[in-house]
């Protein structure tokens, strides 16, 4: 791995440090080290974090199929300018694959590691809509009991683009009651989510309680499909939900619901 | 801390006779902030009005609320109240205990009283959250914009400019006068188009603050009410900037052509109602007509009126017959439309004179073909229930007029709607007719609707008279419902700019962070915004995040607690 | 146990459906009163959140009515309305908590008879359901 | 343009988590936790998050500065090192070395606490040196000392996770040691029994199999209750007691007399539930005890530690995978201050002062003849400092304006102080006393190790520059023993200072930076080719048996009167922590918790006409705080608590200075308190 291959300024990446892996922005000229794929740290938000302190410069940027679709989200957006983002592509491996039940795990261009298989189906999600309500709500409420408010799933979303200004922090919407913080603050997050999520994962690889958020994604996601045929992710797309219903089937007097 | 005073109305029986308006006076003194809470048979009375105004400065109210009928009639009456008892207007709030309450509930007075609590205790959880606002206004440029030289223009530029007011006229075509240039006379009194127009345009031009722009069209439209800037552009390619405080739309509409209908176009002699015009307007008569009305309207598709044509043809025939006694001449017809006391006696005037009215149906339509150098038509009369058959030298279809090609446009320069026929869409058909949503621009005559001459003249006046308000008053004042963002939480995504249907909202930055950015002026208050912003940058003034969700959370604790 | 007496909150915005409720109020159409309107401006200034946030307090329906599409006062406002609950609903549905609590309608102003008929319905629709299910969670 | 991943360990609780710093150009950016890490695992909790936000604040202290009458002026570093040196120089030729104490800090590195020891013995020749874990953890380093011969959790944090059964008590382990907490979590629900005992619902016992409240101060009753089902129900490890342990009989004896039915009545928790408890724990192969301030900060609190070991004594589980007693340290290194000798009773590596062959070898190894007096630990020192006894104190980052109980009478003893030295990252309510006030670096801005609370030690890596000539602790202290004229002072960084503590603390021999570049190392580590024991007391005790205690219950110092109606217990809540120096500059956590509250119980609450978000008077004997109310079930009846973390309404101008008499920590946990609406 080296500069020239991508006539970047900068390189982030995954590196073995003081044996740990830590993720790695390196500058031209820097030792490139160690580097390591096999953690998967959510290199976007490594990114987001840094980006606006960086004025100028190309920086290549080890992605996989769900950052790149992160990184469309932030193009879309003009968070992050696309011309000095330098993708390297980068295949999931089996046991990555199978921990976020990714249905999609090739990136458009694949420079490292060897392209694999998706998973078809989240068992969890299956699980889920085939119980009653009443039990799929007991489930979650089990699930969201063992909350401890770390906004980790925030902090680490490559997507979640409001840092300090989230109104799950704020009282307005989510009830002061300590921890946990009750459902209100799961639903609204995954409606703000609905057009952005890109299923990468890490808001469940975060979760300190081990609550299957990335579950709860993947049915939003499916939500989304089905009422608006829109999947998150992409350049060009605008989310269903800042568009009219100009000439759209739901433009239908009937639609209520 | 807030002050609130809470004023429960009996509005005599209306609210008291089933709310227990003393229990609810109670209740509301025991939520918090409240200071006095009392309870009076007419708040909207004289009286009822200084009771408060005198609790106000007794008590040292900051917040007052009245709870009544629906705010939609007295909140401006009890907000000008507060004012007079100096309380700002917008520290009011009105809470509906007649409409939503004693006159839905008549018969459960328990749960109705319930009800009340509950929608007070909502209304004095947002009263303390309320804040003083001001109107803000903006300033108003005396000139108007009229887009479009016919009738209707005319005769709304007319109205303005005899008032003293700059306005600028733009017309495509190298003169003024629309369709009527080549109508000789209205129906249904057969006055003199030229007379009309030709006064209309003296009148006009001898005003210093009339401006033509002919031969031009307007290529862009930038800003709000009072701020205007129309670009217009002339056939010579060379364009002007126009600044204006409002704008009347009155494009008008053009005469449909027919796509073959009845053989237009493949038969030699059947024209449509516009080219009989020029003809009769060169003294081109023909010996023997037959008119065929609703030519290409009331069908599926099109399936209005064009409200103008019976008058058209009728009046056609009558000067067919006038010129030439003898000639016969037919109206084939699917119902005559010639409403009003004038036109009504010219139809019956035309039936004597011999005009032949025949009714036909779209299931039996007219045949009409080709017979030597004339021409044959085949009609089945209802009355006689038989099939007649006549042979004449001209056949005129009476066709609907339909909106100009380019409305789609002017629509999108002006970012104003159009309905499915193409016309322009009014902010409401009865309370506001002639002027569109988008505050500042007005609108007049066919580009609107079908209409007759005299409503084409009556629309331009009333359009004149609408404009004139914000350009005499000098300023729009803007109800301070608007939006704005808060810069600290705003992290530019864009949601609001997306949502927003007047593009009043922006991406700006200020020292070197990215906003949104609101222009009051545009802002209609729909706090479209609000819900699509993520993380509360943008507020609505009154109806805040907080102010709502303090109002839910109200509801819910009263709501557990009576469910205990 | 008395019979359930469901807390309903509704959101109508002032130009159709706030109007709406009024005419149904002038012309004395009698409905259950378990109906607690906010007035908004536009149905679209609605946030889905105060739907969650309601819902999970407790509170048993939550309505948003708004104008007819195409007769909204803002244009295009309900347009949007139209597309974000119907959304809030397949997530409350994702959680367990029966959709069927979320109903968005429309009701002209001059549509007295209708409100009266929405809001009848939507009652008996969540007296059915029974009450919200997160009143008895402790979280 | 350089941006850095600095790997580094929080510095909030005793978890020790690890995280990467985002540096650019020496500016903090943000924070990623460290997936390799096995206490965080690529977790952290909201303070973690947020541990970067409060490094650059524009608040912190940026020069030295000399008291100058009312006011304080900017000093240059030599100016105020001198004036240090010079007065306390004065104090002890005049009174003695024991008039001067030195507060060290467990927000301090190991390196830094070991310098300050050695500054309080070697340089200034007392052994007036505490910290405070006087306030959290005293009682169990002497418990626990007394029962296994060592004062530490006896297992390790990843360990909970496989725990079959949890039994709880004076934790609210997920607000207070989120990490711990999220095991525990995982051990729930994979199916281990969790048993939480605590006056309060907390979001553990919420989850939990088992949710006992017990009345403030009756650990003891209810624990030997425990015991003595155990021992009448034969449930108790036979093999383990006699071959391993010492004074059953007695002990058997003593919680004879403990029936449930006694138990219910001095504790309130039912006697049935009280059985199926202590089936529970002695039935499961892995059970775990895991405890923190709610069973230490009583005025018995020793007795009460050694009472929870008992119960690991009676049924063997100590020494084995997921079993143990477990105390929770609250700072981030309050374990490693106590192992590097910040304690007037040890040396480094808990050894003895008063023992003639350990003062001999740390003179040998310090080159000064040194003290054999037991110090004074800080809640003593405080005392005698009020009445004039103590004249002189040099503090590191400590706050007992806010920390320590009954702060109206630690006002005192700072007005009496001939002189005062702090050094500190922000000003606090303590420092407004300091004649001399030094800048600090803060954990991001210095090398060292921090030695979390199952004994791992973790480093700590420089991410960014000190503000303004800010220094790092342990250079204070160097310039200082030099200044002081001592020898062994001058150390180029802190891996030479770990390397003198390696060679003379043997739990610590085998440590070295070195290693821990490339491994986490945990003590006791003996040499520098072992990894360190995870588990303590494996196959035995060190001290030969373990020790029954004969613990009896007593009542708390001070008990409800007529006037005090009611219990107030004070502790920390998620967002805010300790004296808030750190997080109440750290909008986020700000935001989550901004103002002072007290939880009071809904049923007395609607007795006082107390509503939720009313302004109450909390009122003690010792004084009276204007908090608001946070009305809840969660918490028992006639019980209040309120978190210590606000100055605005300080809970410790309520609590009662009563000490543990062996341990000398203050009774946080009880004091009779009435409310009323403000």
């Amino acid at each position: 791995m080296a500069f020239d291959d991508y006539k970047a300024d900068y390189l982030l990446v995954m590196r073995a440090e003081h044996g740990s892996v830590a993720p790695a922005f390196i500058s031209k000229g820097e030792e490139i080290g160690d580097v390591r794929f096999d953690i998967p740290y959510q290199l976007i938000t490594v990114l987001s974090r840094i980006y606006p302190q960086i004025p100028k410069g190309k920086i290549a940027v080890v992605v996989r199929k769900c950052d790149e679709l992160a990184l469309n989200e932030l193009f879309k957006r003009g968070i992050i300018d696309g011309k000095r983002i330098f993708k390297i592509g980068l295949a999931c491996d089996e046991n990555i694959i199978d921990k976020c039940r990714c249905p999609d795990p090739v990136p458009s261009k694949v420079d490292i590691g060897e392209p694999k298989k998706g998973v078809a189906e989240d068992a969890t999600v299956t699980r889920l809509r085939k119980m009653s309500p009443d039990e799929r709500l007991k489930f979650w409420v089990r699930q969201f009991r063992k909350c401890n408010k770390c906004f980790g799933c925030t902090i680490t979303c490559p997507v979640c683009f409001c840092e300090n200004q989230c109104v799950l922090g704020e009282r307005t919407l989510v009830a002061e009651k300590s921890i946990p913080p009750g459902l209100a603050f799961h639903l609204v997050r995954s409606f703000h989510m609905a057009d952005k999520c890109i299923e990468c994962g890490e808001c469940e690889r975060a979760c300190p309680a081990e609550i299957p958020l990335l579950t709860f994604r993947k049915m939003v996601h499916a939500d989304m499909k089905e009422l608006y045929g829109f999947t998150p992710g992409d350049e060009k797309t605008v989310s269903p939900l800042l568009t009219t219903l100009e000439g759209e089937p739901l433009e239908d007097e009937k639609n209520v619901c | 801390m807030p002050r609130i005073g809470v004023f429960i109305c009996h509005c005599g029986h209306n609210i008291a006779s089933t709310v227990d308006v003393e229990k609810v006076a109670e209740f509301a003194k025991t939520l918090p902030n409240v200071v006095v809470a009392a309870h009076n048979m007419y708040s909207c009375s004289e009286e009822g009005l200084g009771a408060i105004r005198k609790s106000i400065e007794e008590n040292k109210l900051d917040r007052v609320i009245v709870a009544a009928c629906t705010p939609r009639t007295h909140e401006p009456l009890f907000r000008r109240n507060c004012e007079r008892a100096g309380v700002n207007k917008y520290l009011f709030e009105f809470v509906n205990i007649r409409e939503h309450v004693s006159w839905i509930h008549a018969k459960e007075p328990e749960a109705a009283t319930e009800k009340a609590k509950m929608l007070v205790a909502m209304g004095v959880a947002k009263a303390a959250l309320l804040e003083p606002q001001e109107e803000s206004e903006s300033s108003v440029i005396p000139v108007a914009v009229v887009i479009g030289g016919g009738i209707s223009g005319l005769a709304a530029m007319s109205a303005l400019v005899s008032q003293g007011i700059e306005t600028h006229l733009i017309e495509k075509e190298k003169q003024l006068g629309g369709i009527l240039k080549d109508i000789a006379v209205i129906g249904p009194e057969m006055k003199s188009t030229k007379e009309l127009l030709d006064k209309m345009i003296k009148e006009i031009k001898c005003s210093p603050k009339a401006h033509f722009h002919l031969s031009s069209r307007m290529t862009d439209m930038q800003g709000f009410v009072g701020n205007f800037e129309v670009t217009i552009t002339g056939d010579d390619k060379c364009s002007v900037k126009v600044k204006a405080g409002a704008i009347i739309v009155a494009t008008g509409g053009r005469e449909w052509t027919p796509k073959g209908e009845f053989g237009f176009g493949k038969i030699p002699g059947i024209i449509t109602q516009l080219e009989l015009e020029k003809r009769l307007a060169k003294g081109d008569v023909p010996d023997n007509a037959v008119f065929i009305q609703c030519v290409g309207s009331r069908i599926p598709g099109r399936d209005f009126c064009s409200r103008f044509c019976c008058n058209a043809s009728i009046k056609n025939a009558l000067r067919i017959i006038e010129a030439k006694p003898n000639a016969q001449v037919t109206i084939l017809h699917r119902d005559i439309m010639s409403y009003g006391t004038t036109a009504e006696r010219v139809y019956r005037d035309a039936a004597e004179k011999g005009v032949r009215f025949m009714r036909y149906g779209l299931d039996s339509l007219p045949k009409i073909e080709k017979r030597g150098d004339g021409l044959s038509v085949e009609v089945f009369d209802e009355t006689l229930d038989d099939v007649i058959g006549m042979s004449i030298d001209t056949i005129v279809l009476a066709v609907p007029m339909v909106p100009i090609e380019n409305v789609k446009d002017v629509a999108t320069q002006l970012k104003v709607p159009v309905d499915k026929l193409g016309f322009f869409l009014e902010a409401h058909v009865k309370l506001r007719p002639i002027e569109f949503a988008t505050e500042g621009i007005f609108i007049c005559g066919t580009a609107r609707w079908p209409s007759q001459v005299s409503e084409c003249i009556a629309q331009g006046l009333g359009a004149a008279a609408k404009a004139s308000i914000p350009i005499r008053k000098g300023k729009v004042v803007i109800e301070p419902i608007t939006s704005s963002c808060n810069i600290e939480k705003c992290i530019a995504c864009g949601n609001c700019v997306a949502a927003c249907p007047y593009q009043a909202i922006e991406i700006v930055e200020t020292d070197g962070k990215r906003h949104a950015f609101v222009t009051e002026a545009k802002c209609k208050g729909c706090g479209n915004c609000v819900a699509a912003c993520n993380n509360d940058a943008m507020q609505q003034k009154g109806f805040t995040t907080t102010q709502l969700s303090a109002m839910i959370d109200a509801l819910v604790k009263n709501a557990m607690e009576a469910s205990q | 146990m008395t019979e359930f007496n469901p807390t309903i909150l509704a959101f109508c915005c002032n130009w159709c459906s706030y109007a709406g409720a009024d005419l149904a109020g002038v012309s004395r159409l009698q409905m259950p009163p378990n109906v607690h309107v906010i007035r908004v401006m536009c149905s679209a200034s609605v946030k889905p959140e105060y739907v969650f946030k309601a819902l999970s307090e407790g509170i048993d329906g939550v309505l948003v009515l708004g104008c007819h599409i195409g007769d909204c006062h803002y244009l295009t406002g309900n347009h949007r309305t139209a597309k974000r609950f119907p959304l809030a609903q397949k997530i409350l549905n994702d959680v367990g908590i029966d959709e069927r609590r979320l109903k968005l309608d429309w009701v002209s102003a001059a549509e007295g008879e209708k409100f009266q008929t929405v809001i009848t319905e939507f009652v008996s629709q969540i007296k059915q359901l029974g009450p919200n299910p997160l009143r008895e969670v402790k979280f | 343009m350089s941006v850095k991943h600095v790997l580094t360990t929080c510095p909030y609780c005793g978890c020790g988590c690890n995280f990467f710093l985002q540096v650019v150009d020496n500016k903090l950016v943000g924070i990623v936790p460290d997936k390799t890490d096995e206490i965080g695992q690529g977790k952290l909790c909201i303070k973690g998050y947020n541990a970067h936000v409060f490094v650059q604040h524009p608040d912190r202290l940026t020069h030295p500065l000399i008291r100058e009458g009312s006011q304080m002026r900017k000093a240059t570093w030599d100016g105020a090192l001198d004036k240090i040196v010079s007065e306390i120089k004065r104090i002890v030729a005049k009174h003695g070395p024991d008039s001067v104490a030195v507060f060290a800090s467990a927000k301090c590195t190991n390196e830094e606490n070991y310098l300050m020891q050695k500054l309080a013995r070697a340089a200034i020749g007392t052994n007036n040196i505490d910290h405070c874990a006087r306030l959290c953890h005293a009682s169990t380093v002497a418990g626990l000392v007394y029962s296994f011969g060592s004062g530490a959790m006896t297992n390790s944090i990843p360990e909970f996770e496989n725990a079959n059964c949890l039994l709880v008590t004076g934790s609210n382990t997920l607000e207070t040691h989120p990490m711990i907490g999220a095991r525990m979590l995982h051990a729930i629900y994979s199916g281990a029994k969790a048993i939480v005992v605590d006056p309060r619902e907390t979001p553990l016992s919420r989850v939990a199999h088992m949710s006992l409240h017990q009345k403030p101060g009756t650990d003891i009753a209810w624990i030997n209750g425990i015991a003595r089902v155990i021992i009448e129900e034969n449930l108790y490890d036979k093999e383990f007691v006699e071959t391993k342990t010492a004074q059953f009989e007695g002990f058997k004896k003593v919680v004879s007399s403990y029936t449930p039915e006694k138990v219910e009545e001095i504790s309130g928790i039912p006697k049935d539930k009280l059985i199926e408890a202590a089936r529970l724990y002695a039935n499961s192969d892995r059970a775990m005890i895991a405890y923190a301030m709610g069973i230490t900060q009583h005025s018995n609190g020793t007795e009460t530690v050694k009472s929870l070991a008992n119960l690991a004594l009676l049924t063997g589980h100590i020494g084995k995978e997921s079993t143990g007693v477990n105390p929770l340290r609250g700072q981030n290194n309050v374990q490693g201050a106590c192992d590097a000798g910040s304690l007037p009773n040890f040396y480094p590596g808990y050894q003895g002062v008063a023992a003639a062959e350990m003062k001999a070898k740390f003179e040998k190894a310090w080159g000064r003849t040194l003290s054999d007096k037991v110090g004074l630990p800080m809640t003593v020192a405080l005392q005698l400092a009020a009445e004039g006894k103590l004249k002189a104190l040099i503090s590191f980052g400590e706050n007992p304006m806010m920390s320590d109980a009954d702060i109206t009478h630690v006002e005192e003893a700072f007005k009496h102080l001939e002189f005062f030295a702090a050094a500190d990252i922000f000003h606090t309510e303590t420092t407004k006393f300091a004649d001399v006030l030094l800048p600090a670096a803060c954990y991001a801005e210095k090398d060292g190790t921090f030695t979390n609370t199952d004994r791992k030690v973790r480093r700590v890596r420089k991410a960014v520059d000190a503000p303004g000539e800010a220094w790092p602790d342990w250079k204070i202290a160097c310039e200082l023993g030099k200044r002081f004229g001592a020898p062994g002072f001058d150390f180029k960084s802190p891996a030479e200072i770990m390397d003198e503590f390696a060679s003379v603390a043997p739990i610590y021999a085998g440590i070295s930076f070195d290693r821990l570049e490339k491994e986490v190392l945990t003590w006791p580590c003996t040499a520098k080719d072992q990894p360190g024991s995870r588990i303590l007391h494996v196959g035995g005790f060190k001290i030969g048996r373990g020790q029954f205690a004969l613990s009896q219950h007593a009542p708390p110092a001070e008990e409800t009167s007529e006037e005090y109606p009611l219990i107030l217990s004070t502790g920390r809540n998620l967002f805010q922590y300790h004296t808030g120096t750190m997080t109440r500059k750290s909008p986020k956590l700000e935001r989550e918790a901004p103002e002072p509250y007290v939880e009071i119980n809904s049923g007395d609450a609607k007795a006082l006409g107390i509503s939720e978000g009313d302004r109450v008077r909390v009122t003690t004997r010792r004084g009276s705080i204007a908090p608001m109310a946070r009305v809840t079930e969660r918490i028992s009846k006639g019980v209040l608590f309120i978190p210590f973390h606000y100055a605005e309404a300080a809970a410790n101008m309520l609590t009662n200075p009563a000490l543990d008499a062996t341990a000398k920590i203050p009774e946080y946990k009880v004091c009779a308190a009435k409310v009323e609406k403000a």
